[in-house]
C-alpha cells in the first residue's frame, strides 16, 4: 500500500460520512473502526519492512512530493493509529451514551485529524507539511468547539485564534526558506540550511520555534492550552494530549534534527522544556477542574519530552520517545476514563474522583497515574529512567535534579487524586461504565503494564527512531531522490 | 521614468513596502482590537500582506505567467510557479480557518451577546 | 483466601532454602537493562526476616475478614520485598522500592481511620526518598556504566571525591526517610497510628528495615567500610563517617524516645518507639565494625520480633475492645491475661532487659561502641534506653493495669486464638534470641566476611564474644528462670492467706472511697511531667513539622502564583507570543 | 556453688539489715530523736513473713516483688565479692558491668508492674516518677561505668579489680567518675535529695502502699540484698575490691556512710528538679572524667 493512503483513506471515509451517516450509525461507527483498523494494521504490517519507506506522486523527489516513512515516523504512526482506534472505539460508547449527538459531525473531523496528524509527520516537504498543519489545526478546532455550548466554542475561538499566529509564523518561515534556498523539499532545506546568512537564519528558526513551539504547548506560549483542554470534551481531549502534541512535537524536533542546529539551540529549547515542566506542575496543585488539571499535566510532560528530546544524545532521545508513547498511552487512558465519569456527574470538577464506586475505573486510573508518575512496572517507569540514564550518561546533574525535584510536586496531585478514589468516607455511586470501555480501557492499561515490564516490545522501535532521528542519513537520501 | 518602475528593483522595493505596511495595519489590528470579527480581519490582512510578499517577490520584469498557452512554449523564461500553487493553497486555508472562525463567532453571540475575545475567559483559573 | 495466602507466602523458602548462592536469576528487560536476583548472606537474612514477618502476620489477620484485593497487595509488598533484599543490581532494587512504596500505599488506604493528608504524607515521603535513592543510581551509572552492584561498587574508587560524597548523602537520605531519622520521620508516626492495625507490624517491623538493609548495603557492599575509612579519616578507633553517622543516629534515638512517652495513642507511642530502635541501628551502622556490625545487625532482627510482637498485640486490644487510646484503656490485665504477658515480654524485650534477646543486641552494639571508644555516643544510647523505660512502663501500664476507664472495658474477653499464635511464636523467638546469642553470630558471620570483616568468636551457642567481654545469654538465663523459680517456691510455702476477690475500689486512697466516677487510671497520662524538665521540654516542643507545613504552604503559594498567569484571556496571550518572538529575535540576531 | 550462694545471700541479708539499722540510727541521732535498735529491720522482716496479707490483686501482684527479688539475688551474685578467692568465680565471670547496668533497673521494673497492678494511683505516682529520676540518675552512672570500662578495655568487673591492683584505685586515678557515680548513688539509694518517689510525706503512701505480709517482708529483704550488691560493686569499680570480709565491711561501711550523710544533710528535691540538676553539674563531672580517659587516658 502506497503511504499516500494514509492519507487519503481518512480524507475518502471523512467525505463518505454522510452517506454512511444515512445508512445509520451502526455504519457510521463501524465504518470508523473499520478505517481506523486498517490504518493500524498496516502500521503494524510497515514495522516488519525495511525502512525507510518512500511512495513518490508524480515526479521524483527532490521535485515532486513525496511521503517517507522512517524509523521515527514509525513510532509515531504507531501512536497514532493505535490511538484513533482505540478512540473510535470509545466514541462507540460515547454516542449510545449521548443519544442525539450530531455523530456524523465528529467523524469528518475525526477522520480528518487523523489523516492531517499522519500527513505531518509523513511529508517530506515543508509546505506539505505546512498544509497537513492546518488541516489539523481546522479539525482540532471543530473537535474542540463540537459541543456548539459556551465553553466549546470559546475554546474553539481560542485554539483558533492561536493557530492563526503559529500558522503566520510558519507560512512566514516557510517563505524565507524558499526564498533563500529556492525549494521546499526538506532533503535540500537541510543540505542547504547552513549556507543561509546567519541573521536570516535565526529568523527562520525562530519563526519555526515559535510557530510549532505555540501548537506544542511550550510555556510563554502556552496560555492557552488549558482553556482548550477544559472546554473540549474528554475523548478529544485524549486525541489532542497523545496524537495532536505529539504530532507538533514530532515536526518540531524533526526539522530541528534536519536542520542540524548547534548547542546553543539545544540548551535554548531544554531550559525552556524545563521552565513549561516546572510551571505546569506547579499550576497543576491549584487546579479544581480535573481536564485543566490533566491538561497541565500534558504541559508539564511535553515539558520533560522537549527536555530530553533536545539533547542530541541518543540514549536520552531513545528514553525520551519511550516516555513519549508511554505517556500518550497513559494519557488516553486517563482521559477516556475521565469522560465517563464526567458524562455519569455532569461535571468535571475534582470532586468526581471521590464519589464514583467501581473497582474497574479506580484501578485503570491509577495504573495511568503510577504510570505517569513514572512508578515501576508501569511503562511509564521506563522511559523516566531511560531519560534519567541518559542525563547522567551526559553527567548532566542538574537536569536529574529537576527533574526529580519537580516530579514530586506532580506527585502531590497525583496522589491528591488517588487518595481522592480510595477514600472511604465519601458518598459514592456506582457507575456504568459499558463493554466497549471495558475492552478499550483494560487493553490501555495492559498496554501500560506490558511495556513496563517487558520495554524490549517498544525499546526496538524507540532505538530505530531514536537512529533515524539523530542520524537522518538514510532520510535525506531518500528525500533527495538519491536511494531511488 | 516609467522605466523606472519597470525595473525589477522598484517593484520589488515597492511590494516590500507595501507588503509591510499591510503586514503592520494587520499588526496593530491584532495587537489592539478585540473584536473577534476584527481580530479575524486583522490576521487576514496580514496573511494578505504574506501573500503579496512572497508572489511580488518572486515576479521579475520580462516573465511571463507559468500557463501553458500560445505565450509559452518551452518552461523557460517563465515565472517560478511553486510561490503561485504555494499560495493559492494557502489562501483556501486561509479562507477556510476565517469561515470557521467566523462561524464559531456567530454561534458564541448568539448564545452569550458578546464578541470580545478579551472577555471570553470563562475558562480560566 | 487466608489460608491460600498463608501457603502463598511458603512459597519463596523454596527458593531460599541455603543461606548463600541457592539463587541466581537474570532476567533481561532492555537490552541495557538485566535484572538479576542474587542470594547474598546479608539479603538472606534481610529475606528472612520479611518472609517470617509475613507470614505470621498472615496467620494474625486470619481472624479478620479482609478482602482478596488487601491479600493480594499484602503479598506483592512481599515479592517486593524479596526483591529489594535478593537484587543483585539497582534497577531490580529500585523497581522492588517503589512497588514496595506503592503496595503499601494501596494497603495503608485501605485503612478506616486514614485520611488524604495522612496519606499524602506517607507517599511524598516515600516518593522523595525514592528519588532521591534513583538520583544516586543514576550518578552512579554515569560511571559505572552498569547498574550492577558489583560494577558501582569496583568503579566507586576511581570517582572523584565530591560525587562519592553525592552519593552517600543521596543514598542516605533515601535510606533514613525509610527508616524514619529525626528531621525525615514526619510521615511514619501518621502512618504507623493510621494503618489498618496488623498492617502496622509489617511497617514497623519489615518496611522499616529496608532502609537498614539499603544503609548495609551501601556503607558494607557497595561502598565498603574499608572505602569509607579511607575517604573520611578515622577518629578515636572508628571512622570519622562513623561518628557523624553516630551522632544522627543518637540523637534520633533520644528526640524519639522522649516523644513516645508523652503520646496518648498506643500506636504512635510504637511509633515513636520504632524511630528509636531505629536510630541505634543508624547509630551503630557506621562504626565500620564487626562489633558495629553485628550490633546492628542483631538489633534489626530483635526490633522486628517484638515490633510484630507488640503491633499484632495492640492490634488485637484495638480489635477486641474498639479502643486506641490510653486514656481509654486500663485494667485488661485479668480480663485478657495471655495478651498481657504477651506484651509484658514484648517489652521486656524493648526495654533491652537480661534475659531475653533485647539484651543481647544492645550489648552488642555497647561493645561496639567501647570498642571503637566512641564513649558520647555510648552514653547517649544508655540514655535513651534508660527514658525508654518509660515508655515501655506506659505502654504496658496504660494498656492492662490500672483501672479500666469505662464499662465496655470491663467485660472483655480474651483475645481471637489466630492472634495469640504469632505472640506465642515471637515470644520465643525473644527468649531464644537472648539464650543463644552465639548461634545468632554464627548467622553473622558469613555477613561480616561478605563485608570483608573479621569474623566475631563465639563459645559454643550461648556465648558471644566480643572484644571487651563476653555475654553469657544462656547462662543468664537459667539463673534467671531457676532463682525465679526458687523465690516463687519459697514464698509459696511460707502460708499465709490474703482477702481474695477484693473489688477494685478498695484501695488506700487518703482516707477516701473511691467511687466508678473516681479517676483511678489517670497514670496514663504520664509524661506530662517531662515538660517540667528544661532539657527534655525543649526537645518536646520542638517539631519538624512546621517546616514541612511550610513547605506546603510557600508550594501552594507558588502554585497560586503560576495560576495566575493562565487567566484566560486569549488577546494577552497573543501579545505575549508576540512579544515573546520580538524578545528572541532580537536575543537571537544580536 | 549453691552454698556459696546460699552463704552470700545470708551474709548480704545480714550486713544489708545491719545497714539499714545503722542508717536509721545515725538518722536518728543526727536529727536528735529516740532511735529504733539497730536490729529493728531484722524484727520487722521475719514478723512479716509470718503476717497474713490484709490485699491481693491477683497473681501479676504477687509476681511483681518476685521479679524484684531475682533481679536483687541475680545482682548479687553476678558481683564479685571477694576479689582474690575463687567465692564464686565460674558465676561472677559470666555477668559484666552492661549486664548489671540492666539487672539494676530490673528490680524498679518488677516493682512497677506489681504497683501498677495494685491500681493505686499514688503508687503509680510514685513509679513514674521513679522512672522519670531514673532518666538524671543513671546519666553520671553510666558515664562513670563507661569511663572505667573504656580506661579498662574491658567490661568484666574482675578486670577492673585486677587492673586497679597494678595501677592504682580507680577513686585516685579517676575521682571525677568516682563523684559522678557517688552522686548517682544517692539517688539510687533513695536518699534525699533525689528520694521523691518513695516521698512518704507528699505522695501518701509512696508505690509501696498496697503490699503487706510476707511480700513487703520480701521487698524488704530483696532491698537490702540489693543494697549490698549495690556497695559491693562500688567497692570492686572503685576501691578494689575487698580481700577479706573485714575488708569488704570496711569499704562498703565507707561508702555507705558517705552516701546517708549526703542524704541526710540535703532536703528533697522535686522530680523535674532532680533530674535537671543530674543532668548539668554531675553530668558536667561525669564527662570530663570521661573526656579524661578517651582522650588522656
Amino acid at each position: 500500500m502506497s503511504l499516500g493512503y494514509y492519507f487519503l483513506l481518512p480524507v475518502i471515509f471523512s467525505f463518505l460520512t454522510p452517506y454512511f451517516k444515512k445508512l445509520g450509525s451502526f455504519t457510521l461507527r463501524g465504518s470508523t473502526i473499520l478505517l481506523m483498523l486498517i490504518l493500524f494494521l498496516q502500521t503494524l504490517a510497515y514495522t516488519g519492512v525495511t525502512l525507510p519507506q518512500i511512495s513518490e506522486f508524480s515526479l521524483k523527489p527532490p521535485l515532486g512530493i513525496a511521503f517517507i516513512l522512517d524509523g521515527y515516523s514509525l513510532l509515531f504512526l504507531l501512536i497514532f493509529t493505535f490511538s484513533a482506534l482505540i478512540v473510535s472505539f470509545y466514541m462507540v460508547w460515547f454516542f449510545k451514551a449521548n443519544k442525539g449527538r450530531d455523530e456524523a459531525r465528529f467523524y469528518v473531523f475525526f477522520n480528518m485529524l487523523i489523516a492531517g496528524s499522519i500527513g505531518m509527520i509523513l511529508s517530506c516537504d515543508i509546505f506539505n507539511l505546512y498544509i497537513f498543519f492546518e488541516i489539523t489545526g481546522i479539525c482540532s478546532y471543530a473537535l474542540s468547539a463540537y459541543n456548539k455550548d459556551k465553553l466549546g466554542l470559546e475554546s474553539g475561538i481560542k485554539y483558533l485564534i492561536i493557530g492563526l499566529i503559529a500558522s503566520i509564523f510558519i507560512v512566514f518561515a516557510i517563505m524565507l526558506i524558499y526564498l533563500q534556498i529556492g525549494t521546499v523539499n526538506l532533503g535540500l532545506i537541510a543540505q542547504r540550511f547552513g549556507q543561509i546568512d546567519p541573521k536570516i537564519s535565526v529568523l527562520i528558526v525562530l519563526m519555526l520555534f515559535i510557530g510549532f513551539g505555540t501548537k506544542a504547548e511550550l510555556f510563554p506560549m502556552n496560555f492557552w492550552a488549558p482553556d482548550i483542554y477544559q472546554g473540549s470534551m474528554a475523548s478529544v481531549n485524549g486525541l489532542f494530549s497523545s496524537v495532536v502534541a505529539k504530532a507538533y512535537l514530532f515536526v518540531f524536533f524533526h526539522l530541528f534534527y534536519l536542520f542540524g542546529l548547534n548547542s546553543k539551540y539545544m540548551l535554548f529549547v531544554m531550559v525552556i522544556g524545563a521552565i513549561t515542566f516546572l510551571v505546569s506542575e506547579f499550576t497543576a496543585l491549584n487546579q479544581t477542574n480535573i481536564k485543566r488539571l490533566f491538561a497541565y499535566s500534558t504541559l508539564g510532560q511535553l515539558g520533560i519530552l522537549f527536555m530530553a528530546l533536545s539533547t542530541n544524545s541518543s540514549a536520552t532521545v531513545s528514553g525520551a520517545l519511550f516516555h513519549l508513547t508511554s505517556h500518550s498511552i497513559s494519557k488516553l487512558l486517563i482521559f477516556l476514563a475521565l469522560g465517563i465519569l464526567i458524562h455519569k456527574f455532569k461535571s468535571a470538577k475534582i470532586d468526581i474522583l471521590g464519589n464514583f464506586k467501581s473497582g474497574f475505573l479506580t484501578i485503570v486510573l491509577a495504573i495511568g497515574f503510577l504510570s505517569i508518575l513514572g512508578i515501576p512496572p508501569f511503562s511509564g517507569f521506563v522511559g523516566k529512567i531511560l531519560i534519567l540514564k541518559g542525563f547522567a550518561l551526559t553527567q548532566n546533574y542538574a537536569a536529574i535534579a529537576f527533574i526529580l525535584l519537580v516530579s514530586i510536586v506532580e506527585a502531590v496531585y497525583f496522589f491528591r487524586l488517588t487518595a481522592m478514589m480510595l477514600d472511604k468516607k465519601r458518598t459514592k455511586i456506582s457507575v456504568p461504565i459499558g463493554f466497549a470501555n471495558y475492552v478499550v480501557l483494560s487493553v490501555l492499561a495492559v498496554l501500560i503494564v506490558l511495556f513496563g515490564v517487558y520495554p524490549s516490545l517498544l525499546t526496538h522501535y524507540t532505538d530505530l527512531a531514536t537512529n533515524a532521528l539523530l542520524h537522518p542519513t538514510n532520510y535525506l537520501n531518500y528525500a533527495l531522490g538519491v536511494g531511488l | 521614468m516609467l522605466e523606472f518602475f519597470n525595473s525589477t528593483q522598484t517593484i520589488h522595493t515597492i511590494i516590500i513596502i507595501g507588503s509591510m505596511c499591510l503586514f503592520f495595519i494587520g499588526f496593530y489590528g491584532i495587537a489592539t482590537q478585540k473584536n473577534l470579527v476584527k481580530v479575524l480581519v486583522s490576521f487576514d490582512i496580514m496573511e494578505s500582506a504574506l501573500f503579496l510578499f512572497f508572489i511580488g517577490l518572486h515576479y521579475q520584469v520580462g516573465l511571463v505567467a507559468p500557463i501553458v498557452d500560445s505565450n509559452l512554449k518551452t518552461f523557460t523564461n517563465m515565472v517560478d510557479p511553486v510561490p503561485q500553487a504555494m499560495i493559492l493553497t494557502t489562501i483556501v486555508i486561509g479562507l477556510a480557518v476565517l469561515a470557521l472562525g467566523l462561524s464559531f463567532g456567530i454561534e458564541y453571540y448568539k448564545l452569550t451577546g458578546r464578541n470580545d475575545i478579551s472577555k471570553m475567559n470563562e475558562l480560566r483559573d | 483466601m487466608n489460608s491460600i495466602f498463608l501457603l502463598l507466602n511458603l512459597l519463596p523458602i523454596l527458593f531460599l532454602y541455603q543461606f548463600e548462592g541457592a539463587l541466581h536469576v537474570s532476567l533481561p528487560l532492555t537490552n541495557e537493562f538485566t535484572l538479576s536476583l542474587i542470594q547474598t548472606p546479608l539479603g538472606s537474612f534481610f529475606a528472612y526476616l520479611s518472609l517470617i514477618s509475613f507470614l505470621l502476620v498472615t496467620i494474625a489477620q486470619k481472624s479478620k475478614k479482609l478482602s482478596f484485593s488487601y491479600y493480594a497487595l499484602q503479598f506483592l509488598l512481599s515479592l517486593a520485598m524479596l526483591a529489594i533484599v535478593l537484587a543483585g543490581d539497582f534497577i531490580t532494587f529500585f523497581i522492588g522500592w517503589e512497588i514496595m512504596t506503592w503496595s503499601s500505599y494501596f494497603i495503608i488506604s485501605k485503612s478506616n481511620n486514614m485520611n488524604i493528608k495522612s496519606l499524602q504524607k506517607y507517599i511524598l515521603f516515600s516518593l522523595a526518598s525514592a528519588f532521591s535513592l534513583i538520583a544516586g543510581i543514576v550518578i552512579a551509572y554515569s560511571f559505572a556504566n552498569s547498574f550492577d552492584f558489583v560494577a558501582i561498587s569496583n568503579s566507586f574508587e576511581s570517582m572523584p571525591f565530591n560525587i562519592k560524597v553525592a552519593l552517600i548523602v543521596l543514598f542516605s537520605l533515601s535510606f533514613f526517610t525509610k527508616a524514619g531519622v529525626i528531621g525525615l520521620h514526619y510521615w511514619v508516626v501518621d502512618t504507623y497510628s493510621k494503618a489498618p492495625d496488623l498492617f502496622s507490624s509489617i511497617l514497623s517491623a519489615v518496611m522499616s528495615k529496608m532502609g537498614i538493609y539499603g544503609l548495609f548495603l551501601i556503607y558494607g557492599n557497595i561502598i565498603g567500610y574499608h572505602e569509607l575509612k579511607i575517604m573520611f579519616g578515622t577518629m578515636l578507633n572508628g571512622t570519622d563517617f562513623g561518628y557523624v553517622l553516630a551522632w544522627i543516629g543518637v540523637a534520633t534515638s533520644i528526640i524519639a524516645t522522649f516523644k513516645a512517652i508523652t503520646q496518648d495513642e498506643v500506636k504512635k507511642l510504637l511509633a515513636y518507639s520504632s524511630i528509636a530502635q531505629l536510630g541505634y541501628i543508624v547509630a551503630v551502622i557506621g562504626f565500620g565494625t564487626s562489633y558495629g556490625v553485628a550490633g546492628a545487625m542483631y538489633h534489626t532482627l530483635i526490633h522486628t520480633i517484638i515490633k510484630l510482637l507488640l503491633f499484632i498485640n495492640v492490634a488485637a486490644i484495638v480489635a477486641q475492645t474498639g479502643k486506641n487510646k490510653f486514656s481509654e484503656l486500663g485494667g485488661l490485665i485479668y480480663r485478657t491475661p495471655v495478651s498481657f504477658v504477651m506484651l509484658l515480654i514484648g517489652i521486656i524485650g524493648l526495654a533491652g532487659m537480661p534475659p531475653l534477646g533485647g539484651f543481647a543486641s544492645k550489648f552488642m552494639m555497647y561493645n561496639a561502641a567501647i570498642d571503637t571508644k566512641f564513649a558520647l555516643i555510648l552514653i547517649g544510647m544508655l540514655f535513651s534506653g534508660a527514658a525508654s523505660f518509660l515508655y515501655c512502663y506506659k505502654l504496658v501500664y496504660g494498656i492492662y493495669l490500672g483501672h479500666p476507664t469505662s464499662k465496655s472495658l470491663e467485660s472483655t474477653k480474651e483475645v481471637s486464638i489466630h492472634y495469640l499464635i504469632p505472640q506465642i511464636i515471637l515470644a520465643l523467638l525473644l527468649v531464644l534470641t537472648g539464650a543463644f546469642p552465639g548461634a545468632f553470630i554464627k548467622v553473622i558471620n558469613p555477613i561480616l566476611k561478605e563485608f570483608s570483616l573479621s569474623t566475631i568468636g563465639y563459645d559454643g551457642l550461648g556465648v558471644m564474644q566480643s572484644a571487651v567481654g563476653n555475654f553469657n545469654g544462656f547462662f543468664i538465663i537459667s539463673a534467671f528462670v531457676v532463682i525465679f523459680l526458687l523465690i516463687l517456691l519459697l514464698i509459696w510455702r511460707i502460708k499465709s492467706k490474703a482477702k481474695n476477690n477484693l473489688n477494685r475500689f478498695d484501695i488506700s486512697y487518703c482516707g477516701e472511697v473511691p467511687t466508678a466516677d473516681t479517676s483511678l487510671h489517670y497514670g496514663y497520662g504520664f509524661g506530662t511531667e517531662l515538660y517540667r524538665i528544661k532539657f527534655v521540654n525543649a526537645i518536646l516542643k520542638r517539631s519538624s513539622s512546621h517546616f514541612y507545613e511550610s513547605l506546603a504552604t510557600q508550594t501552594k503559594k507558588t502554585s497560586e502564583l503560576f495560576s495566575r498567569m493562565y487567566y484566560g484571556n486569549i488577546h494577552n496571550t497573543m501579545i505575549i507570543i508576540l512579544l515573546f518572538f520580538s524578545a528572541l529575535f532580537f536575543l537571537g540576531v544580536n | 556453688m549453691v552454698f556459696q550462694i546460699i552463704l552470700l545471700i545470708m551474709l548480704a541479708y545480714v550486713v544489708g539489715f545491719i545497714y539499714f539499722g545503722l542508717y536509721r540510727n545515725i538518722t536518728a541521732r543526727i536529727q536528735g530523736r529516740y532511735r529504733p535498735t539497730v536490729y529493728q529491720s531484722f524484727y520487722d522482716s521475719i514478723k512479716l513473713f509470718s503476717k497474713k496479707q490484709s490485699v491481693s490483686y491477683g497473681w501479676m501482684f504477687y509476681l511483681g516483688p518476685i521479679i524484684m527479688a531475682t533481679g536483687a539475688v541475680l545482682t548479687l551474685i553476678l558481683v564479685p565479692v571477694f576479689s582474690d578467692s575463687d567465692f564464686l568465680r565460674s558465676v561472677t565471670s559470666q555477668g559484666n558491668l552492661f549486664v548489671l547496668l540492666y539487672l539494676m533497673v530490673l528490680g524498679p521494673l518488677g516493682n512497677a508492674l506489681a504497683v501498677g497492678t495494685g491500681g493505686n494511683p499514688f503508687g503509680v505516682m510514685g513509679v513514674v516518677r521513679g522512672l522519670t529520676r531514673l532518666i538524671g540518675l543513671e546519666l553520671p552512672f553510666y558515664i562513670a561505668v563507661v569511663g572505667l570500662i573504656i580506661a579498662a578495655n574491658s567490661s568484666d568487673i574482675v578486670h577492673i579489680i585486677d587492673m586497679q591492683k597494678i595501677g592504682g584505685l580507680n577513686i585516685i586515678n579517676h575521682p571525677l567518675l568516682f563523684i559522678g557515680a557517688m552522686i548517682s548513688m544517692v539517688g539510687f539509694f533513695g536518699e534525699s535529695p533525689f528520694d521523691i518517689p518513695g516521698a512518704p510525706q507528699e505522695v501518701y503512701s509512696g508505690p509501696r502502699t498496697e503490699f503487706s505480709g510476707k511480700f513487703l517482708a520480701l521487698l524488704m529483704s530483696q532491698g537490702s540484698l540489693f543494697a549490698f550488691a549495690k556497695l559491693v560493686l562500688i567497692v570492686d569499680l572503685f576501691l578494689g575490691g575487698a580481700d577479706s570480709l573485714e575488708m569488704l565491711v570496711l569499704k562498703t561501711f565507707a561508702i555507705f556512710v558517705s552516701i546517708i550523710f549526703i542524704g541526710i544533710v540535703y532536703g528533697r528535691y522535686k522530680v523535674e528538679q532532680a533530674v535537671d540538676f543530674l543532668m548539668k553539674l554531675p553530668t558536667l563531672i561525669a564527662v570530663l572524667g570521661l573526656a579524661r580517659v578517651v582522650w588522656f587516658g
